[in-house]
């Protein structure tokens, strides 16, 4: 069996063992799979609507996995994602409603600004982990927390004591009436193409160039790396506040496109930790990651659809999603088995 | 408040407050030594606190104050069976083991969620009746200061956390369990030459991890929360994570590192009743714990260095 | 004579891979066997399938005459085999004691008892006097001693037939004839010893009777006194091997690398490198030979601006480059052909087309404004791939991890080569390759110095520092103790130089005596 | 009357559905979700409907993204009346209630202003708070007293507003600790708030702070566990949270519970809407005149004078010779 077979169906088949032991589990608490699955299924596809929701649900999945992913891929575990993410949204949502700007410039600006921020934040365990060896896990985890706290207080300032902030002005929003017309008021927004520019950008810069080679180099070793001239030290913190730029522009998704607007946060958005999964899903290549975000929006989407349709509890969508990333990160098992049946097909021919 | 005041309140609500995540995070220092990263620890806390909440809810008419006991037990199982789950795939099928680990925490909300509707259709249970209460430690209470500090109002399960972090101290570092549980996490082939069966010590160590954090779960379920919701455990796993890292892999570093978050978590609640303090707006007390423990880090503790083979899966005759 | 171990017709696959074809070896009671190979040949895997680490696909493995099915080390250790690894099998941070005991660790109620343990080593290591601190960390030991702790470990397990997978690779010669010594105390004790080495020299010296593989295969077993180092090689790698690379006489031009009272501390502030002075010019090989630890590494470091410089000048082509960034360094014309090729020298998980552009990665013509053209680097690479005939499964889409040490070295040294530049640091270059790989790189080192570039060779080897350099520079305890023509000296008045007795009229009267 | 219902029952075609969507604290909060699925059971019940399309039904929301949809998801069911709870849902009614203009929705907590089909109805928390407040400072033996708030913002700080006032009008020098968690969920902070005003002698704590406020419940029930006679209380917040202050069946922490009916109102503005009057784009607010808000039976844990201090703020309030600040510092 050739290696992309496999590689293709390696996640398909992990797939379809997720949902079958999903159906298990709802058949065994008296649920109907069918009807769970149906629900599911026009959770996701029924309308232009859902359909318009599935995508609007893909778009900040995309922008955390790609974040988690590049962390990954130059050696870094970035958990901090979620405080990125948030601190984008916060910069996005303020630029968006403090201006009055054309919109040729003032898009871009709250995009930029919702980058600049999650860098920022990012920068810190960068910083710290490049000059002190401090472990970046800790720290981003630490700033998670903060970021939280921080946001509310600064919401509260721009919002004169309020729970949220007004909405961003037109000429900062990434919705079109064009779009939500044709999916019938879905909130769908142009942000799903700045996602897909990111992953198109993101494997550019890691197959394509300079700076991809050596963050990538430093990643794997950074002694060799040194000895080959490079500058460990600023590699790191690159890696980093690029990975947290990335996190940043998901917070633009909901400040600029969702929301278009932020409130005080309860508790962490989850879009951050989410992260870590799509971006494994994905196995850390741009294009896996926008796959995993596929998979993973659509199925968090359209598990919504489930209690209302077929009172079944969405947790069991989670439940779905969690057993198919195991399946997907076991699958060296899966190889195996089907590499025996590739060899005793080839035997019996 | 006087200095001795703010003491008395510092100290046991450190205490108490660290109670949980010295469990959980040493639960990690088992499984990290052996060469397994386990950041799944919030589910595991997650299904352990559950657990212990439904079963309590259950029993306790038949139990009486033995309940919340029973329950630590009763979410210790379910803690194991959840970790075994993640070390089958980390373990025996190679699988990433970050991966495993995030999948693992949603799993452990979700199925735990999943089961409080199925039970009682509704997302949130009732309060519990039986929980662990707190009470004073005869004589040594009765000594000045320091009993007001450290024996008065002590929950049992903050005794058992400090005994489980000097017995794990005893176990990693003194007994060939600890000896071997080390050589498989730093170099599993070499350990391998020498006849250790390193599937059979990670599996092990990541039940112990198991263990410990449905343990650590149960607790803050039972002696704070009082009852079980979809955030009920919120980030704690993370936070003993960060102990266990932050206190460098040792059983009583964990332990160190837990209470230091304690007591700055005390110190943000009590500051705003602290002449000067009190005049600091409220957000840099809120965001106190976190930039202190960061400002730990960045300056004195520096860096540490996690287990050789941490993250690795081990695959015999591969280098 | 009965033998301890038969292994009959062992075959071993990876995958389609055959590592080892039907291969025999007979290892007589109190003898010391060779097993001599290329690199890549069969020789590790064959003795981890004897050690259980790796089960085989057929034959038959008998002990002491009786047939034994060894599924995992475990068993080897009960019948009494103890194994040596190629890359040492200890755990950096512990101690020695506690590396030995792994396994099978002495309690007392639950406790290890450490203290019985450590002395029980003690026991041991004076018993074969081995010297080793029961206490110390193995971090913080010479490689020499963490090859004595390894031997421990066996024979602490009362191992009477020892596999020794090349325990030489990274041995000074000092620890090597040391080590002979030794293994001739074991055999006198009544143990048996099969021992992988690629030095023929210590094949003559130490073994009974040598078993040669090639590619796999079995080629046979011979009588080392009945056999010479010619007929080995040749055995081995089925052709002409020339041991002495013959050169034409060198003809030195202007200088190139010159030092003036260097001065390099290593990490814990300690100079290591102590107001050295040393010059290297166009056209010659300068070889710098010294025990382990006499600030080799301090002073490639410090040349190559990876460590800093306390005090003293280096300059390159009459600029100074003290202190200069590694990469300004590399520019001037350093090539660098590290100590350690994984830690330094490859990122073991890039494919082996990127390691080629390691140096060059981001030059024209591989790289032009910040955007890499990897049809460039593979070209670049396949053609030194091709030259310096690095072997691998995929070629410059193979990950380097899974090259044969020899081959990684082969393509480090194409990489450095091919940048051309005016001085060539090679550090222990040969390191753990066979005859084979070790002629060719040799050649390629003379090549450059035809080429009127500058080359500076550092080698523990005795004998490679004498047919490689044309002129050598002893080193000890930080400073050029002498200068010396290899033509002009012998083995062991090299010996005594390294040992750090300069005695000038020795020099001479050994000149005398040639 | 009874027979009008039955009458109802046969014809199907105009029974009135009702449903909800709750914020992030789902249906069982407690809280204010929890209370008003109640009252539209109550509807339900009353009009002989189903649990289901057609009849009435819930959505919960796991997170701030799914409002819109699960809004969508019941007007796409035909529900002709949707209760939006909690303030976090402005935008998302706002957002909505322009695209489905036929929609009805009602808001509970927050103003969604100048929309034909949106209701929003408010309560005057600050009104009832202010009696916990009268009630506390009465009943305070060590003259201070505490609140702790969930998070900062302008609900919450209705509740901290009206028990300042009620405890200051009650004792001019009475005492108050007030801190926020800034936290619905985090018990555990709860608690280290709770001990720490009880530690400095407050002997009532009011809390507006969800789940967290199972913190000071723990708290207290320690304190009155390990000593029977020790002099602490909690007031609880929303509905009657009696039984969660129960340390065993003699004994209960528990001195009273603020009120917000939502189960009342929202079965009134159901009722509204089914006869054909939906208070479409009016503000609703429900105080202490309507019973929308009020204090819960304290069930003889204050003394009579207390009551009667209580009771007389209550008229005062009613007949506007007291007006309670709306927010802190007013
Ligand atoms: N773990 C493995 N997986 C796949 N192939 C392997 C593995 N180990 C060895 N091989 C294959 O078996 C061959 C022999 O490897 P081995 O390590 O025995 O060589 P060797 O004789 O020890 O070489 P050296 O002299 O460098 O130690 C290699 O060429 C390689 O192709
Ligand atoms: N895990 C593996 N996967 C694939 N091939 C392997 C693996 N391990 C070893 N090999 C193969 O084994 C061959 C020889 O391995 P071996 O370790 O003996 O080389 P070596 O020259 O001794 O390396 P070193 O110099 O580092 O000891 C290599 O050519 C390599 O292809
Ligand atoms: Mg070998
Ligand atoms: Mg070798």
């Amino acid at each position: 069996m050739s290696k992309r077979a496999v590689n293709i169906l390696v996640p398909l088949i992990s797939i379809i063992l997720g949902l079958v032991i999903g159906a298990i589990v709802m058949a065994v608490s008296g649920f109907n799979p069918i009807d769970g699955y149906v629900a599911l299924w026009n959770g996701i596809f029924m309308d232009s609507y859902t359909m318009g929701e599935t995508i609007r649900q893909i778009t900040p999945y995309i922008f955390s996995g790609l974040a988690v992913a590049f962390a990954f891929r130059t050696g870094l575990f970035n958990i901090g994602v979620e405080g990125q993410l948030i601190m984008g949204w916060l910069a996005a949502a303020w630029v968006g409603q403090a201006f009055e700007l054309p919109k040729i410039i003032h898009l871009p600006l709250a995009l930029l600004a919702a980058a600049a921020a999650g860098a920022l934040w990012a920068f810190i365990p960068g910083f710290l982990k490049a000059k002190l060896q401090v472990h970046e896990v800790i720290v981003t985890i630490m700033l998670n927390y903060t970021a939280i706290h921080v946001a509310n207080a600064l919401i509260g300032v721009i919002s004169g004591g309020g729970e949220r902030t007004d909405k961003v002005h037109e000429s900062a929003s990434l919705r079109a009436h064009y779009l939500e017309a044709m999916t019938d008021y879905s909130r769908l927004h142009w942000g799903i193409l700045v996602a897909l520019l990111a992953v198109v950008f993101m494997w550019f810069l890691l197959e394509r160039t300079t700076l991809g080679y050596e963050l990538k180099a430093v990643g794997f070793n950074k002694n060799a790396s040194e000895y080959a001239g490079m500058n460990v030290k600023k590699n790191i913190i690159l890696a980093m506040v690029i990975s947290g730029a990335f996190a940043g522009l998901g917070g633009a998704m909901e400040a600029l496109g969702t929301f278009e607007n932020i409130s005080k946060l309860h508790a962490a958005t989850g879009i951050g930790f989410d992260g870590i999964a799509v971006a494994l899903l994905g196995a850390n290549q741009p294009f896996g990651v926008l796959l995993g975000a596929i998979l993973f929006g659509a199925l968090k989407n359209g598990g919504l659809n489930m209690p209302s349709e077929a009172g079944i509890p969405t947790e069991i969508v989670s439940i779905v999603i969690a057993l198919i990333i195991f399946f997907i990160a076991s699958g060296y098992i899966i190889r195996v088995a089907l590499e025996r049946f590739g060899k005793k097909r080839k035997e019996e021919k | 408040m006087s200095f001795l005041e703010v003491l008395y309140f510092i100290i046991p609500s450190a205490i108490f407050y660290a109670a949980p995540l010295i469990l959980t995070a040493i639960g990690g220092v088992f499984t990290e030594r052996s060469g397994v990263v386990n950041i799944g620890l919030e589910g595991i806390m997650i299904v352990g606190a559950a657990s212990s909440i439904i079963f309590n809810l259950t029993f306790a008419d038949q139990l009486g104050n033995a309940t919340p006991w029973v329950g630590l037990l009763v979410a210790m199982i379910f803690g194991i069976l959840l970790s075994l789950i993640l070390a089958v795939a980390a373990v025996s099928l190679r699988a990433d083991q970050t991966v495993s680990g995030v999948a693992l925490n949603m799993l452990g909300l979700a199925a735990a969620v999943f089961t409080v509707k199925m039970i009682y259709d509704k997302g949130q249970t009732d309060a519990i009746s039986e929980r662990f209460s707190r009470f004073d430690i005869p004589l040594l209470s009765d000594i000045p200061i320091l009993g007001k500090m450290f024996f008065v109002d002590v929950y049992a399960t903050s005794i058992l956390a400090f005994a489980v972090a000097f017995i794990a101290w005893y176990v990693i570092y003194k007994t060939p369990f600890g000896l071997r549980l080390r050589s498989v996490g730093e170099h599993p082939m070499a350990a391998d030459t020498m006849g250790v069966n390193v599937s059979k010590m990670r599996y092990v160590a990541v039940m112990i991890s198991g263990a410990l954090g449905g343990i650590g779960g149960a607790v803050y379920a039972q002696a704070i929360a009082g009852n079980f919701g979809a955030a009920t455990i919120s980030g704690q796993g993370f936070m003993a994570l960060a102990a266990m890292i932050f206190g460098k892999w040792h059983p009583l570093g964990a332990m160190g590192a837990a209470l230091f978050f304690g007591f700055a978590q005390a110190l943000s609640v009590v500051g705003g009743s602290i002449p000067y303090v009190q005049d600091v707006p409220t957000i840099f007390l809120l965001i106190l714990p976190y930039v202190l423990t960061i400002l730990a880090l960045a300056g004195f503790i520096g860096k540490a260095n996690a287990p050789k083979a941490s993250g690795v899966p081990y695959i015999k005759g591969k280098r | 004579m009965e033998y301890v171990i038969e292994m009959l017709g062992i075959r071993k696959q990876f995958g389609d891979f055959v590592a080892n074809d039907n291969i025999t070896l007979q290892l007589k009671k109190g003898e010391i066997h060779a097993l001599l190979g290329e690199n890549g040949a069969g020789k590790s895997t064959l003795m981890n399938v004897l050690f259980g680490l790796y089960q085989p696909e057929a034959g038959t493995i008998r002990v002491r005459g009786k047939e034994v099915k060894i599924t995992d080390p475990n068993v080897a250790n009960k019948l009494g085999i103890g194994m040596v690894h190629q890359h040492f099998m200890l755990v950096e941070n512990f101690t020695v004691t506690e590396n030995i005991i792994l396994g099978s660790e002495p309690t007392k109620m639950g406790t290890i008892n450490i203290k019985d343990a450590a002395k029980k080593v003690q026991a041991l290591s004076e018993k074969y006097n081995l010297n080793v601190d029961p206490y110390a960390k193995i971090e913080d030991i010479s490689v020499g001693m963490q090859q004595r702790v390894e031997i421990l470990k066996t024979l602490y397990r009362g191992a009477d037939i020892l596999i020794f997978d090349e325990p030489t690779a990274s041995l000074t010669p000092q620890e090597i004839t040391e080590l002979m010594q030794i293994m001739k105390r074991l055999i006198e004790e009544g143990k048996s010893i099969i021992l992988i080495t690629h030095k023929l020299k210590e094949i003559m010296e130490v073994s009974d009777r040598v078993t040669v593989i090639r590619k796999g295969q079995g080629i046979g077993t011979v009588v080392t006194a009945e056999s010479s180092p010619t007929q080995l090689a040749e055995l081995m790698v089925g052709r002409q091997v020339v041991f002495k690379t013959e050169k034409i006489a060198p003809n030195p031009k202007e200088i190139v690398l010159q030092i003036d009272s260097l001065t390099v501390a290593d990490n814990r502030g300690v100079d290591k490198v102590k107001n050295l002075n040393l010059t290297v010019r166009a056209g010659e090989i300068v070889g710098i030979a010294g025990i382990d630890g006499n600030g080799q590494s301090e002073l490639i470091e410090a040349i190559t601006g990876l460590r800093k410089v306390k005090n003293g000048k280096i300059t390159l082509n009459g600029k100074e480059i003290t202190n200069l960034k590694p990469r300004k360094i590399t520019e001037s014309g350093v090539g660098h052909i590290p100590q350690d090729r994984h830690k330094h020298g490859l990122v073991l998980d890039f494919p082996l087309g990127h390691n080629i552009a390691l140096q060059t990665y981001y030059k024209q013509p591989i790289s032009k404004n910040g955007v890499i053209n990897y049809k460039k680097v593979n070209e670049i690479a396949r053609n030194i791939i091709e030259q310096y005939d690095v072997r691998s499964g995929e070629g410059v889409m193979s990950i380097t991890r899974s090259l044969s040490g020899g081959n990684q070295q082969k393509a480090i040294i194409g990489r450095e080569v091919e940048r051309n530049p005016d001085l060539l640091i090679a550090a222990l270059p040969t390191r753990g390759l066979d005859v084979g790989a070790i002629e060719f790189i040799h050649r390629r080192l003379i090549e450059q110095r035809d080429n009127g570039k500058a080359v500076l060779l550092i080698s523990f080897e005795l004998d490679e520092v004498m047919n490689v350099s044309d002129e050598i520079a002893v080193i000890y305890d930080g400073y050029i103790i002498d200068t010396v023509k290899p033509q002009e000296t012998t083995e062991n008045e090299l010996g005594l130089l390294m040992a750090g007795q300069s005695l000038q009229e020795n020099t001479k009267e050994g000149g005398q005596h040639e | 009357g009874g027979g009008e219902e039955t009458e109802k029952k046969e014809s199907s075609e105009d029974t009135f559905s009702v449903a909800m969507i709750t914020d992030t604290g789902g249906v069982d909060d407690k809280s204010f979700n929890q209370s008003t699925w109640e009252g539209i059971q109550e509807f339900g019940k009353e009009n002989g409907l189903e649990k289901g399309d057609g009849g009435f039904d819930y959505l919960q929301s796991s997170a701030e993204s799914e409002y819109v949809t699960n809004l969508n998801n019941l007007i796409r069911r035909d529900f002709d009346l949707i209760f939006a709870v909690g303030f976090a849902l402005h935008n998302a009614v706002a957002e909505v209630a322009d695209q489905q203009p036929e929609a009805q929705i009602a808001i509970i907590d927050e103003v969604v202003p100048d929309k034909e089909n949106v209701a929003s109805i408010m309560f005057r928390a600050n009104e009832a708070s202010y009696l916990a407040g009268v009630a506390a400072a009465q009943e305070s033996k060590s003259g201070k007293i505490g609140f702790i708030g969930g998070m900062t913002g302008e609900i919450i700080g209705g509740f901290e507003a009206g028990y300042v006032a009620g405890a200051k009008a009650a004792n001019p020098d009475i005492e108050i600790d007030i801190e926020y968690a800034e936290s619905f969920t985090d018990a555990a902070k709860g608690q280290q708030i709770a001990k720490r005003m009880y530690d400095s002698g407050a002997d009532i704590i009011f809390h507006a702070a969800g789940n967290a406020g199972n913190g000071l419940f723990t708290e207290a029930k320690e304190r009155k566990q390990k000593d029977p006679d020790a002099n602490v209380w909690v007031i609880g917040v929303d509905r009657d949270q009696y039984d969660e202050g129960k340390v065993d069946d003699s004994t209960n922490v528990v001195l009273t519970s603020v009120l917000k009916r939502v189960d009342v109102a929202a079965k009134e503005v159901a009722n509204q809407a089914k006869e054909g009057n939906f208070p479409g784009g009016e503000l609703i607010t429900y105080g202490l005149a309507d019973e929308g808000v009020g204090l819960a039976d304290p069930r003889g844990a204050v003394s009579e004078e207390t009551v009667a201090a209580v009771e007389d703020a209550r008229q005062k309030i009613i007949d506007g010779e007291i007006t309670v600040p709306e927010q802190p510092g007013e």
